[in-house]
């Protein structure tokens, strides 16, 4: 049971991972994509936020009376990573818009059959 | 005692999520992320007191509000998306204002 | 008694969360679950606010909360409202009939 | 107690968001799905005890992110998926579950959820914890690190955000002359 | 959305608020949650409700682009010229203590000084993505 309730959240972690990446890899419409990336993004902080706590631990900002905090340096990482994550998100975004104005879909077959008919 | 709030407010949120996954409409969806966002602030605010850091309810604010500016943003796209099919399609525009 | 009635509040608070939820679950159509939905997070909200100020008594977190108040006392009818025109603008009609 | 329930809870509804997601073909319907999901991975993030990390995600990742998909959606004007592609379904599905397999075998070797004796409390994050305020003279350690201890690490995210901002402007700053015209060329910032 | 009146009069008064948060957000991250990457979000989330609400045009009048371009350099350039400051008098790139008298009230000084430079620089970003991606439906 504890060692149940003690990997529950790596598992989780793993199952997002891994719908993330079945939707990266099997979906052929690229907002779909994006989304599946985000998806593994997330469930990536997710892993690294895990590690990062620590039972009866509390926020790492220092108060009076406790004792216990959990690891700041994880929780860096993930913040800078996130601003990031975004920002590489609107960036593929901007690539979907362009895509779509040029080839006018966003279905990747229909894109490599365009590019194939060529 | 936070544990009963804690509790309801979890099945609140389970439902609310319920109807945002079925939900036949796109209003519905929206309503229920709205509901969500709601249930999620309280969540917030309930676990702040429980742990005994009230530096968490700063969170809890910016939920209510990023929320509140998510469903607007939803709604501009959905009222202007359908109300405009043809070609002057401004999404993000006011009607009003746009040259 | 403070914490009695801190105790009661968030209680009632969170069973009305508990309503509204079965409320949007189970209405017929949209416009009566936004009703649900609307009516008791506000008044759900609220209350459990109002629960855990009686518990901080008085001090920053208390004013945070009222903060926290007030910003879901304006955005929530807000958004509801506005939901609730964009869907009448939309073409959603309630349902008036009471065969299901 | 309380907080263990919340986060089983928590990531049980973010499973069930996930596979929705994937579902789902109506893209609208995705997107109002990841900002619940976003709101979820900030709630866990809260439970887990990463308050400035939870304060960006509920910025982040459910106001602008989502934001920025539907704005995408607008723009594509393309509400639904079309159906996935019929060549070997099964493929995908294969490569998921042994990655997937592999990593869950891989997890036994972690130690539980919360341990305080885990390899990552004991190196460098103790010296953190006690130090940052006698060096820093800020009480927030996630702060201190950030700015102070790995100022350079900091720096070199803010020119990620930076090149991405003028990138965003590249790909999109310019108008377009007329509806579907083919790539114009005309770069219009300076910055 | 012409007919939402109520949308109008309520983002009138909440727009503030949000902007006073985002400064509190700003400036108290040294002893709360928060700092220069959250303020900048919450900042550049209350242009984005004005944007919504009283359309695209408008917003562009308080902030035009030309200013926001100049502000996501500038943010960039602050935090790289305290370490260029730091060098100057003395010290390592980004190391604070040479700022102030003592090494607590340098590292105040530096800590302050690269927020507010994250925080100009997010801001700018995040609101170049979004009028970026609104302003490119407008023929």
């Amino acid at each position: 049971m504890e060692f149940i309730l003690g990997h529950y959240n790596y598992w989780v972690v793993i199952f997002l991972m891994m719908v993330g990446f079945y939707t990266v890899i099997s979906r052929g419409n690229l907002v779909k994509k994006i989304v599946g990336l985000n998806v593994f993004q997330g469930s990536v902080f997710l892993l690294y936020i895990s590690i990062s706590t620590i039972e009866k631990g509390t926020v790492p900002i220092l108060k009076e009376g406790f004792e216990v905090y959990s690891n700041p340096l994880p929780h860096v990482l993930i913040l800078t990573a996130i601003v990031v994550g975004v920002a590489t998100t609107a960036l593929g975004l901007a690539l979907v818009v362009r895509i779509k104005e040029a080839y006018g879909t966003i279905e990747e077959d229909e894109i490599h059959r365009q590019d194939h008919s060529l | 005692m936070y544990i009963a709030v804690t509790i309801a407010i979890l099945i609140t949120m389970a439902l609310a999520l319920a109807r945002a996954l079925m939900g036949p409409t796109v209003y519905d969806r929206i309503a229920a992320v709205n509901m969500f966002g709601t249930k999620t602030v309280l969540l917030i605010a309930v676990f702040a007191f429980f742990s005994g850091r009230a530096d968490l309810l700063d969170i809890a604010l910016v939920y209510a509000l990023i929320n509140f500016i998510g469903v607007i943003a939803v709604l501009r796209l959905v009222e202007q998306g359908e109300f405009h099919s043809g070609s002057e399609v401004c999404t993000k525009t006011d009607k009003t204002n746009s040259e | 008694m403070i914490d009695i009635l801190s105790w009661v509040c968030l209680c009632s608070g969170g069973l009305l969360g508990v309503i509204g939820g079965i409320g949007i679950h189970r209405f017929p159509d949209f416009y009566t679950r936004l009703h649900a939905a609307g009516t008791t997070d506000t008044l759900c909200a609220m209350l459990i606010l109002l629960g855990l100020g009686l518990q901080a008594g008085l001090s920053l977190d208390a004013f945070k909360l009222i903060l926290i108040f007030v910003f879901l006392f304006f955005t929530s009818p807000t958004s509801s409202h506005a939901l609730a025109s964009a869907a009448m603008h939309g073409g959603l009609k309630p349902k008036l009939d009471s065969k299901e | 107690m309380i907080d263990l329930l919340i986060n089983v809870t928590l990531l049980t509804f973010l499973a069930i968001t996930a596979v929705a997601m994937v579902r789902m073909t109506d893209l609208f319907a995705i997107i109002m799905l990841f900002g619940i999901f976003s709101l979820l991975t900030a709630g866990l993030f809260v439970v887990m005890d990463a308050a400035d990390v939870a304060f960006t995600e509920a910025a982040v990742g459910a106001g602008i992110s989502t934001m920025l998909m539907l704005a995408t959606l607008a723009l594509i004007k393309a509400h639904q998926e079309k159906k996935p592609l019929g060549r070997r379904p099964w493929l995908p599905l294969v490569v998921v579950t042994v990655t997937g397999a592999a990593l869950v075998y891989g997890t036994t070797d972690i130690s539980n959820f919360g341990d305080p004796l885990a390899p990552p409390h004991t190196h460098v994050a103790p010296y953190y914890i006690e130090q940052s305020m006698a060096d820093t003279g800020v009480p927030n350690m996630v702060t201190a690190v950030l700015a102070s201890y790995r100022g350079f690490d900091t720096l070199g995210e803010v020119a990620v955000v930076f090149t991405a901002g003028v990138a965003v402007l590249l790909l999109l700053g310019s108008r377009r002359k007329k509806n579907n015209s083919t790539v114009d060329k005309e770069d219009s910032n300076d910055s | 959305m012409t007919h939402n009146l109520i949308l109008r009069v309520v983002a009138k008064l909440l727009i503030p608020i949000i902007i006073l948060f985002a400064f509190y957000v700003q400036f108290h991250g040294d002893f709360g949650p928060g700092g220069g990457f959250q303020a900048g979000v919450i900042f550049s989330a209350a242009l984005i409700l004005y944007a919504l609400v009283f359309g695209l045009d408008a917003a562009e009048k308080i902030i035009p682009r030309w200013l926001l371009h100049l502000l996501a350099a500038l943010g960039l350039v602050l935090y790289a010229g305290v370490g260029v400051v730091t060098m100057m008098l003395g010290g390592n790139y980004l190391e604070y203590g040479v700022l102030g008298s003592t090494q607590v009230s340098g590292q105040h000084l530096g800590i302050l000084l690269i927020e507010l430079g994250v925080g100009v620089t997010v801001a700018a970003v995040m609101l170049i993505f979004f009028f970026s991606f609104a302003g490119r439906s407008r023929s």
